[in-house]
């Protein structure tokens, strides 16, 4: 069961690695989607799984190492609500590509750079471990550079090219500051530093430093404004399943995930970075609304809209951070955080269903602007018909997903007495609604032109992806529902709520090291750290009569091994 | 490209040898001495990048392909990672599971020769794959692609 | 402001440049030389940061062990911080990749525009 | 005065300069030859601090980097870098950040209050400090710590534990310790390390690609 917790990044990492092999073998050939989404639909049921069978957090010690020397892989309730979302959209988004991604050469590169991002995401959301965090940033954030480019037109090379530079600022300035946190505090495992800052009794001024240097690293991540410029950009680009899985996951999983841990569990929900982040929040909410507002490009509309959205959860999650010190009830900056996430769930549902749905019409006309779109819905009702939900979705019609989360959010805010965030909230998802009626009127109604005629149906794949995202628009309106929200975000809210104490629960799986030895096991759980203990077990002791102590031990039946192994070397 | 003159040709053939066994060292004793891995398959793929330019594309097609060098490179990675799931024997993802045996010989410190190797294959084969596509003798499409050639005869 | 922290303003002085080189310049050349001055600069800050002075007189002492067990003890006692070094190695291997990429999409900008100059290009000019 | 740290800010120095050089110069050639140069000097301060296996990485690295940009660049002559101007005055923008610069350090250093979580100056990391063995345990389970003291930083438990001759102890075994941390310790650091690499290289290809796309082949949807 915990073994599950590596799994769900070696299984799409495998993928990824094999996939460049498997595409030489399949061609062109649609069935080179086979391998990428049976893994897919592994990863999503091993990640539902570890969601729903596992009540309490999981630390997992990469290669046994339980003193915090190693990696730790934390699997608790946000994790896992991520480590979902993420497998859920790259299933959806997968199924997309059967179809969409004909018109394009080289499938086994595409498949083998998605699955890596996905490898990528899935290794930064359980990750326990500051560096280890950056790197599979790094290999989320370079398979995405990539991925926008894969049609090689110009303006996507241009697009990715800016994305690139962004990006490799933003992992710049976050290797800044994971050494200034390093050589502060001495630690890279984030539930440590978060240990040694309470310790101290708040965050002293180098880490105040170092946290501005993440903050505009995780800000360039999540293209939070003023971070924001590549994101217009690169989204459009991108092939449409890939824009969904940028927008829907990637910008949550590299930038709000690591934010939120960051400013939750590092720095305890510190007030300043709070208010930090509420300033970034509403910034991106409402600069995002009002670019959206004027865009006559389907896809860049949606780009900044999701600059926008994006906006509302980090502004919740901040106004949680500040509500806690401020010492508004727990159940408020509960349901701030519940809110945060809810949308963060949804934002992923409907955002990639816009997208598909843009990528579908743009397969079926050859065009991304809303003017020359109208009367589409009937050409496509399929189509048509889920990118009605999803924009109902995304403006927070009752009764789907975007209501409730953003009706959470802005009830928290009220209950925690901030009036004007709530007021700038409904203003901006009232904006919203404006924006979308704009692309519903364009694309749904109007006079059919004459490209538009000419349209038919997407493919059976690509309808089949958006159905199943406009179910999840009415379903995961679920999570609302007392039991199910018990059950999948409460947790996420629990380890955001918990602070710093989130780092201190639950299970800690590692190797029993020395199991053979006599002493009693609490203690030789604990061998690592006896570097200068009087004397070792006796299992050691035998070996080190017989080889000088030439030799390190493993666990006990391996050490035996060793000890032949050496015996015959000198 | 055809390569570059007899002299860097001659040369090449005293050196090149040398230096892919160099990059094998340093992959190989990379847990004993300075290096590892990711250094000893910069320098094969170093070493082989200077075999492809002193002797221009027709060695890079019939000897070293790019497909070759594909393969190497994932089944590399794949090496790697086997090591790393192989680590599930130990307990868990990733234990160093082999002894660790005496300090300083090369059949030492568990896995991680092994690691290095996959390493070692993975960044050479990889890299040696990028300098291919990238730089070696790339036939141009597009815009640039007249210029590009007439320059290219003129290096 | 002590002299021990020179080299930290140094180095962070190099990562300014690298990033006034990728906001200033206008060519995709320059931007990829910005990119690997912070690549340095970054892995710069790191290893001046992971640096134990050794004894007057004596060399700084790298963390491989070459006099056997019986120099264990000291090395542990003398040695660098082996911990950034570690990072480092992996974040020039993270620089190394970004570089191939980078200069990948710049091979293939220059394709269809025939230049390395940004402000011919439709979408960088900004 | 340590002759080390003037060697440093010596090679610093001229890094600083060598990439202000490649950054201003005009011609694409010497801009990249210059940052080449840096690169090696980075290579020196590397072997410099006792980081040979940096060093020889940064090295490798930077030759193959160099040979791949110096032939990018040799074989596509770009007449029109005359455009290729700053947009911004560059000694205000330099002089700016680099005042920032040394204020944040400044500060950072000047700050002695808080001994416990200071910024550990050059030639002093945090490891050479003890603390406690509780404070390292893993979070929330003070109940492995053992007794005693231990280096402030895990680097320092490395260095200690990694390698001793009391083998209670379990190290990787290797002797080199930053192989031994790189494979072993944070071994999956380096597996996500070689998964960017390969992401990287099937993204060159994917980039290089001649053909991305192809409205008309192979799908019969297609218009």
């Amino acid at each position: 069961m915990a073994h599950l917790v590596p799994l769900l990044v070696a299984i799409p990492l495998a993928g990824g690695f094999l996939m460049p092999l498997v595409g030489r073998l399949t061609g062109r050939r649609r069935s080179a989607a086979a391998l990428p989404i049976l893994l897919a639909a592994g990863v999503l049921v091993l990640s539902v799984w570890l969601l729903l069978a596992a009540d309490e957090p999981l630390t997992y010690w990469v290669g046994g190492w339980d003193f915090p020397v190693g990696i730790s892989l934390v699997a608790d309730g946000l994790s896992r609500l991520m480590a979902v979302v993420v497998a859920t959209i790259s299933l959806v988004a997968l199924l997309f590509s059967i179809d969409y991604m004909a018109r394009f050469t080289s499938p086994g590169l595409y498949y083998g750079l998605f699955l890596l991002m996905v490898a990528g995401m899935n290794g930064v959301v359980l990750s326990g471990d500051l560096f280890n965090m950056f790197v599979f940033i790094e290999v989320a954030g370079i398979a995405s550079y990539a991925l926008v480019a894969f049609g090689t037109e110009s303006d996507e090379l241009e697009a990715s090219f800016k994305y690139l530079v962004l990006g490799t600022v933003a992992s710049a300035f976050l290797l800044v500051g994971i050494a200034l946190v390093y050589n502060v505090t001495g630690h890279l495992n984030w539930a440590k530093v978060g240990e040694a800052i309470q310790t101290a009794g708040g965050a002293p001024l180098p880490l105040q430093v170092a946290a501005a240097f993440f903050l505009m690293g995780f800000g360039l991540k999540a293209a939070m404004v003023p971070f924001h410029a590549w994101l217009p950009d690169a989204h459009p680009s991108a092939p449409a399943p890939i824009s969904a899985m940028l927008s829907g996951v990637l910008i949550k999983a590299s930038g709000v995930y690591a934010l939120a841990r960051f400013v939750f569990s590092v720095f305890d929900g510190d007030p300043a970075l709070g208010w930090i982040l509420v300033v970034l929040g509403v910034l991106s909410m409402v600069i995002g609304a009002l670019m959206a507002t004027g865009q006559d490009d389907f896809k860049r509309l949606l780009a900044y809209s999701s600059i926008s959205q994006v906006g509302y959860v980090v502004l919740a999650l901040g106004a949680a951070a500040v509500m806690r010190a401020r010492g508004v009830s727990p159940t408020v900056v509960g349901l701030a955080v519940f809110g945060g996430l809810f949308h963060l769930a949804n934002h992923a549902v409907f955002k990639a269903l816009l997208f598909l749905c843009s990528g579908s019409v743009e397969y079926a006309t050859g065009t991304r602007q809303l003017k020359d779109l109208g009367g589409i819905g009937t050409r496509m009702p399929v189509t048509g018909a889920c990118l009605r939900v999803a924009a109902l979705s995304i403006s927070g019609v009752p009764p789907l997903n975007g209501f409730w989360s953003k009706l959470f959010i802005i009830v928290a805010l009220v209950l925690g007495e901030m009036y004007v965030l709530a007021a700038v909230t409904a203003v901006v998802s009232f904006l919203t609604l404006m924006y979308y009626a704009k692309v519903q009127r364009y694309v749904l109604g109007g006079e059919p032109s004459e490209r538009v005629t000419r349209a038919r149906e997407a493919p059976l794949g690509m309808c089949a992806a958006s159905v199943l995202l406009a179910v999840l628009c009415f379903g995961s309106s679920l999570m609302a529902v007392p039991a199910v929200r018990r059950r999948v975000l409460a947790p996420a809210t629990e380890a955001v709520t918990a602070g710093v104490q989130a780092g201190r629960q639950g299970r800690t799986i590692t190797v029993e090291r020395d199991k053979a030895a006599p002493t009693d096991s609490r203690a030789a759980a604990v061998e690592p750290l006896r570097g200068g203990s009087p004397r070792p077990p006796r299992a050691a002791e035998s070996l080190a009569d017989g080889t000088a102590g030439a030799e390190t031990r493993r666990a006990e039946p391996l050490a035996r091994r060793a000890a032949l192994d050496v015996g015959e070397a000198p | 490209m055809q390569g570059m003159s007899p002299i860097v040709k001659n040369i090449t053939r005293l050196v090149a040898g040398f230096i892919v066994l160099f990059g094998a060292y340093i992959v190989l004793y990379g847990h004993v001495t300075p290096g590892g891995g990711f250094t000893g398959g910069v320098i094969l793929a170093g070493g082989l990048a200077l075999v492809v330019l002193a002797f221009g594309e027709a060695f890079a097609r019939n000897v070293l392909t790019h497909e070759v060098a594909k393969v190497a490179d994932s089944m590399g990675a794949l090496l790697f990672l086997l090591v790393a799931v192989l680590g599930f024997a130990g307990g868990v993802f990733f234990t160093n599971f082999l002894p660790a045996g005496t300090l300083g010989h090369l059949v030492s410190a568990g896995t991680i020769p092994i690691a290095n190797l996959g390493i070692g294959i993975k960044v050479g084969a990889g890299l040696f794959g990028a300098f291919l596509a990238l730089a070696a003798f790339r036939r141009t499409t597009g815009a640039g692609q007249e210029r590009a050639d007439v320059l290219q005869s003129h290096s | 402001m002590t002299l021990a922290m020179l080299p930290f303003m140094l180095a962070f002085l190099l990562l300014v440049a690298g990033l006034y080189a990728i906001v200033a310049k206008r060519n995709l050349i320059k931007v990829i030389v910005g990119i690997l001055v912070l690549d340095y600069a970054a892995n710069l800050l790191l290893v001046l940061m992971g640096y134990r002075t050794p004894p007057v007189g004596k060399a700084p002492v790298a963390p491989i062990l070459t006099g056997g067990w019986a120099q264990a003890e000291e090395l542990a006692a003398s040695a660098v911080d082996p911990v950034p070094q570690a990072l480092i190695l992996t974040s020039i291997v993270i620089g190394l990749s970004v570089t191939a990429l980078v200069v990948a999409l710049a091979v293939r900008l220059y394709e269809k525009y025939g230049t390395f100059d940004t402000e011919l290009m439709r979408n960088l000019k900004g | 005065m340590d002759p080390i740290l003037w060697i440093l800010l010596a090679l610093l120095g001229f890094m600083l300069i060598g990439s202000l050089i490649a950054i201003e110069t005009r011609d694409l050639l010497s801009s990249v030859i210059c940052v080449g140069a840096v690169g090696f000097g980075t290579s020196l301060v590397f072997l410099l601090l006792g980081a040979p296996d940096l060093a020889i990485t940064q090295v490798v690295v930077e030759i193959l980097v160099l040979v791949v940009l110096v032939r990018v660049v040799i074989t596509r002559r770009d007449e029109t870098h005359a455009t290729s101007r700053s947009t911004l005055p560059v000694g205000v923008v330099l002089l700016a950040l680099g005042v920032m610069a040394a204020v944040v350090f400044g500060v950072l250093a000047s700050r002695e209050a808080d001994e416990d979580l200071r910024l550990a100056p050059f030639g002093r990391p945090r490891m050479t400090r003890q603390v406690d063995a509780a404070a390292l345990a893993p979070a929330g389970r003070p109940d492995l710590a053992p007794a005693g003291t231990e280096p402030a930083s895990v680097g320092g438990a490395y260095l200690k534990h990694g390698l001793t001759a009391d083998e209670a102890s379990r190290g990787s075994g290797a002797a080199n310790y930053v192989m031994g941390v790189l494979l072993d310790y944070r071994a999956y650091d380096t597996l996500g390390e070689a998964t960017v690499i390969f992401v990287a290289v099937i993204g060159a290809y994917a980039v290089l690609r001649k053909v991305g796309r192809s409205r008309h082949a192979g799908n019969e949807s297609d218009r």
